[in-house]
């Protein structure tokens, strides 16, 4: 399953804010069907390196390749989704029409629908209901349910875990297998401090 | 239109713009209610000759929309940015620019629209004539939009900037000038009995050509915004 | 009859004025009707949701152990 | 005697309760409004005179003065709600002060229209900045801010109390519309009807005048019945009793 | 002062709020730009005729200064709200009309004096007398406080609502019609050599009600604005 | 330790939005010294019964009673610290500075300083750091501080775990632990997610 070129790739990857380095060179490799976590204290720079990954940032040395091409936030066609501390939800919107925004923007994966997807998060009963009044870990749900939905290859989840219940931890661990099982990479980050369930994954670590 | 194709996309943006719009349908019927009281207090602080209030209308008309405007622009990108839908508009395989572009349609559709149509009714109760009361509306149709879009590029500059309304104001305030030059001379040609056609003309030509513009500058601003 | 609809030349204003006074409160007697029949709609979707939602095997009730 | 009177009041505030006595109320205060409205339209526009000055264009009084008036009362009767809803914290008296809003919004654009239509012919203007005409306009932003303030909350009880707040501190606009005529010297006309002692208008024009005046009295009572059933039913959408209504609304068509 | 008496709760929330206005003090100086801006828009709208703007000017710096008030107004107590130190305020063992007091006095302190000292520029760009300019300068000392009082206690109502700018707008003007009638009245008179004492009083006796009243009616709202 | 009213104590207390309930009665006694953790699982309500137990909303039925005697905003002196989903901090202060707020509004612990309860925390060296710049877990210990800093008895605290890494969840427990020692009470939430240390704490679990 692991093809010749890898989906995302860093080399020699550095930030600096201001001229104070926030995370050294940073290198890997993440082939489709492998998942990645990254791990670090607070502070240690995570959400920054997912940044910089998506493009938002620019980097100061190194550079990121997907596919095996230069990355630029033009032409990388909506391979990649990413999930924040900021859900990108509208709060006045339900849950159903949120959804049915970002399926017009990045298209469908093949075989699903937005009621299902949000079944699948758990959230069936809940469709209609506009974001503003679900609770914390209910958006967290919402979001996660696109994941699902859209086609991309390669998922960026910054903290995906943070707000949910125990049930919905082993929701992300499922998503995140399904979606290796299906040839998709991703990167997780988290402070480590709940367990990562299935095969020990690729850890990337970085230091405050 | 298959989902992702970019038809789809735009339609999706606009739709859901104009939802929230819609749900929000309050926030449409603000900024006319704030034109409308603005309007309001002229008369009160100016008292109610109708003579100096008839001189003075097309003009206070103008500057009215133009701040009417100018508080909702302030809500065009800003909400985007905060809850991380702009990441994802980002992201998105589409051309940023087109849908950026759509966000300003529905921003002008559902924040200057209204205002153009109830400037007729403003005009009148500072007793603008009738003949120059087409004019203003022809005028306002015209640089409502301009106004739409050079506001939008601001915004989106101002969108990096910690706290971005006021600064806003200041940056569009002298940008607008022209507009509020030709627009108001335009109306007033119209109350002289003089030729009005040439200043809405030339509006026109900037409307063509910050339709074609003002979305890639946009698209471009945001591009830094998100640099933080 | 048409002496009447002119109203001594002045039908426009009088005949507009009674239109806009009709017009006005029949929107108003309509709205509240039609605002009921969607909360009723929207209630009965709600109701059709919750039955969905309450997942097999949980207590409608609260507990605590203090 | 003395003690049915309280716990019929009592049961009166309970929301079904309410809910079934303004049902059955709203269809004879619609009835009578209607029929009283068609008396005084058949005597305003053709069994009283042309006025000797104004012509035909004086009819519009029919409506404009009613409408006037009910723009002043219900804001009234809508302070006396808020203030019984912000002190007592009672339901009713929140959703009457919020369902009277739309209602008096109405009345006060009505008011508005029809002086305009009628000041065209009479002064030549559609409008002047005069005392009366502008305070009324004032009150129309006061209703249309406290609607606006309601609408604007998440939550309708906190909507409702906010808006109430507002509703007391618009009070003071409501004296200034009904003296203005005699604090400053307008072109608007002064009192030219009084319900004690003579009034400067012939009977055949009068008469009418007062049928209106109940009629709209009747047509608000009606409305805000109808809002207020409307606002019952979202504000208790969890409770049994809308729950039987909304579903056995379904099954028998009606609600 | 012992922290915790009330004497140090206040000034600790009066440092911080001027602090925080230092930390952003371009948005200090934004009000009086934005003011500068909208004045100056008024010669291009209605042409430069100097007496038309001298029998205008009163009442444009008038309307002017109230709607940059009005947007620095949204900003009195909405972040505190979004960001949580609401709560804090409102648990804290002191009366919470005073610590809303002390907010609002540095509101009018941040947003309102600037705006008062620059106000003679302003009006003397649009050819108002001298001796016109000092009673403007009298009215609006007394009549920016009571805007900032009635405004605080609008905003704090409409701070629970999802979405406040412009619907402030729309409560507070009518409010502030006849603190804009007496103030522009008083400037009207003594332009036209009139006494102009009278309205000031009013406007004097206004505040005198509205210092003691409002920030009472503030703590009352804000505890309904928070309750969700 | 245990005094004879209880610090903090609920009764029979509902609260229902729109006329839904969101819990139903939930009875509690909190005396001194002691910790208790409210559970329950994404949507159970453990925000709106803190918010409901800080007096900011009205509880339909049943009543919160502080010291024994019935509960209102105005009366209850800063006995109460609540810790929510927002921190509370200006970000364009720095921490010392936000924190130098609290102290005026509250009054200062004996025994302790600003400087000393940063340290505490893990924020040496960020003290004067605008709260902007910090890292999510950073402003969360930021506003951790303000707990040891504050004289209140009773710390309401709305999922105190979230986004912390391994070691802040160690401080937290510390923090809770010296806490109790000195009498005061605690009511924390948490999905359970997070194993917490110490003598098993009293539990309020919550149903959706
Ligand atoms: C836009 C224009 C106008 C507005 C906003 C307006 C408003 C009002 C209001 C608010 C009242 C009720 C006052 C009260 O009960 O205290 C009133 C009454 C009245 N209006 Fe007008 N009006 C307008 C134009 C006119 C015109 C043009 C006329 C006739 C020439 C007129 C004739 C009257 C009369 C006769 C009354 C009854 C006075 C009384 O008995 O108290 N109005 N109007
Ligand atoms: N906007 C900013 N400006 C300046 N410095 C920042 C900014 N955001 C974060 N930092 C600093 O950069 C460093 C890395 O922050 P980042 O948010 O990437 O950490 P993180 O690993 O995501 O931490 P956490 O687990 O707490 O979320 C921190 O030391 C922080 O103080
Ligand atoms: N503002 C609101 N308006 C209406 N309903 C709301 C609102 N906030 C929350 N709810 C609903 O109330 C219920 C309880 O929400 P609450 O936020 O208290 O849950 P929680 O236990 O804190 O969950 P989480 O662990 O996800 O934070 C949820 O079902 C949610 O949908
Ligand atoms: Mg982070
Ligand atoms: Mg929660």
């Amino acid at each position: 399953m692991t093809s010749p070129s890898p989906l995302l790739e860093a080399r020699a990857l550095c930030f600096s804010r201001q001229d104070e380095p926030v995370f050294g060179p940073v290198d890997f490799a993440l082939h489709g069907g492998e998942v990645a976590l990254v791990e670090g204290d607070n502070g240690s720079g995570k959400t920054t390196l997912m940044r910089v990954l998506t493009g938002m940032l620019h980097a100061g040395e190194g550079e990121v390749l997907l596919d095996g091409a230069p990355f630029a936030l033009d032409t990388m066609a909506g391979a990649v989704v990413f999930l924040g501390h900021h859900l990108g939800l509208k709060f006045d919107l339900s849950a159903r029409e949120n959804l049915a925004v970002s399926a017009g923007l990045y298209g469908v994966r093949a075989g699903t629908s937005i009621t299902a997807v949000l079944g699948d998060v758990g959230l069936a009963g809940f469709e209609d209901e506009p974001v503003r009044r679900l609770s914390a870990g209910q958006k967290k749900r919402a979001a996660l349910a696109r994941l699902l939905l859209l086609p991309a290859r390669v998922w960026l989840l910054d903290e995906p875990y943070a707000n949910l219940d125990r049930e919905g931890i082993a929701l992300v661990n499922r998503l995140l297998r399904d979606h290796a099982a299906r040839g998709g990479a991703a990167l997780v980050t988290s402070h480590g401090a709940v367990t990562f369930a299935g095969d020990e994954p690729r850890r990337i670590r970085l230091h405050a | 239109m298959t989902p992702g194709s970019t038809p789809a996309a735009c339609a999706a943006l606009l739709r859901r713009d104009l939802t929230l719009a819609w749900r929000r349908r309050g926030d449409i019927a603000l900024p006319v209610l704030y034109a409308v009281i603005v309007v309001t207090l002229f008369p009160f602080a100016l008292g109610p000759e109708p003579q100096l209030l008839q001189r003075i209308a097309g003009g206070v008309v103008f500057v009215t929309v133009l701040l009417a405007m100018l508080l909702s622009l302030d809500g065009l990108f800003r909400p985007d940015i905060d809850d991380g839908s702009m990441e994802q508009l980002m992201l998105a395989p589409q051309p940023l620019a087109l849908l950026v572009g759509m966000k300003i349609l529905a921003h002008w559709l559902t924040a200057a629209l209204p205002l153009v149509v109830v400037a007729p009714v403003l005009a009148s109760m500072l007793h603008l004539p009738p003949p120059a009361i087409v004019v203003l509306v022809v005028a306002l149709a015209v640089a409502t939009p301009l106004l739409s879009l050079l506001g939008a590029v601001l915004v989106a500059l101002a969108a990096g900037a910690k706290r971005s309304g006021m600064l806003l104001a200041l940056m569009l305030l002298p940008l607008c000038v022209p507009v509020v030059i030709f627009a108001a001379g335009a109306v007033a040609a119209a109350q002289d009995g003089l030729p009005w056609i040439a200043p809405i003309a030339w509006l026109g030509a900037g409307l063509a050509l910050a339709v074609v513009l003002a979305p890639l500058a946009c698209a471009a601003a945001l591009r830094i915004a998100m640099d933080t | 009859m048409s002496a009447f609809l002119a109203m001594g030349g002045y039908g426009f204003y009088v005949w507009t004025a009674f239109a806009i006074f009709f017009i006005v409160l029949l929107i108003d007697t309509l709205a509240p009707l039609a605002r009921r029949r969607r909360h009723l709609r929207e209630i009965r979707a709600r109701i059709a949701r919750q039955a969905n939602r309450r997942r097999p095997g949980t207590p409608a009730r609260n507990e605590s152990n203090a | 005697m003395a003690n049915w009177v309280p716990l019929w009041l009592h049961r009166l505030g309970s929301p079904p309760t309410f809910y079934r006595f303004a049902g059955a109320v709203y269809p004879w205060a619609l009835g009578l409004a209607f029929v009283l409205g068609a008396i005084a339209l058949y005597g305003g526009l053709v069994v009283a005179p042309a006025d000797y000055q104004q012509g035909d264009a004086y009819r519009i009084i029919f409506i404009h003065v009613p409408s006037a008036w009910m723009s002043l009362f219900i804001y009234g009767v809508m302070t006396l709600a808020a203030f019984i809803a912000l002190v007592w914290r009672i339901k009713l008296a929140e959703t009457v002060a919020m369902a009277s809003a739309p209602i008096g919004a109405a009345f006060t654009a009505i008011t508005l229209a029809t002086g305009s239509l009628w000041g065209k012919p009479m002064w030549g203007t559609w409008w002047t900045w005069d005392a009366r005409l502008t305070s009324e306009l004032v009150l129309l932003f006061i209703y249309l801010g406290i609607i606006g303030l309601c609408h604007a909350f998440e939550d309708r009880r906190q909507g409702a109390r906010a808006a109430a707040f507002l509703v007391l501190v618009g009070a003071v606009n409501v004296p200034i519309v009904h003296f203005s005529v005699n604090w400053w010297n307008t072109l608007h006309q002064g009192a030219t009807i009084r319900l004690l002692g003579p009034s400067h208008m012939a009977a055949s024009m009068v008469w009418p005048l007062l049928t209106m005046m109940g009629a709209t009295k009747f047509y608000y009572i009606a409305s805000l019945f109808s809002r207020v059933r409307t606002e019952l039913l979202a504000a208790e959408g969890g409770k049994a009793w809308v729950r039987e209504l909304a579903v056995a609304g379904v099954a028998g068509g009606k609600a």
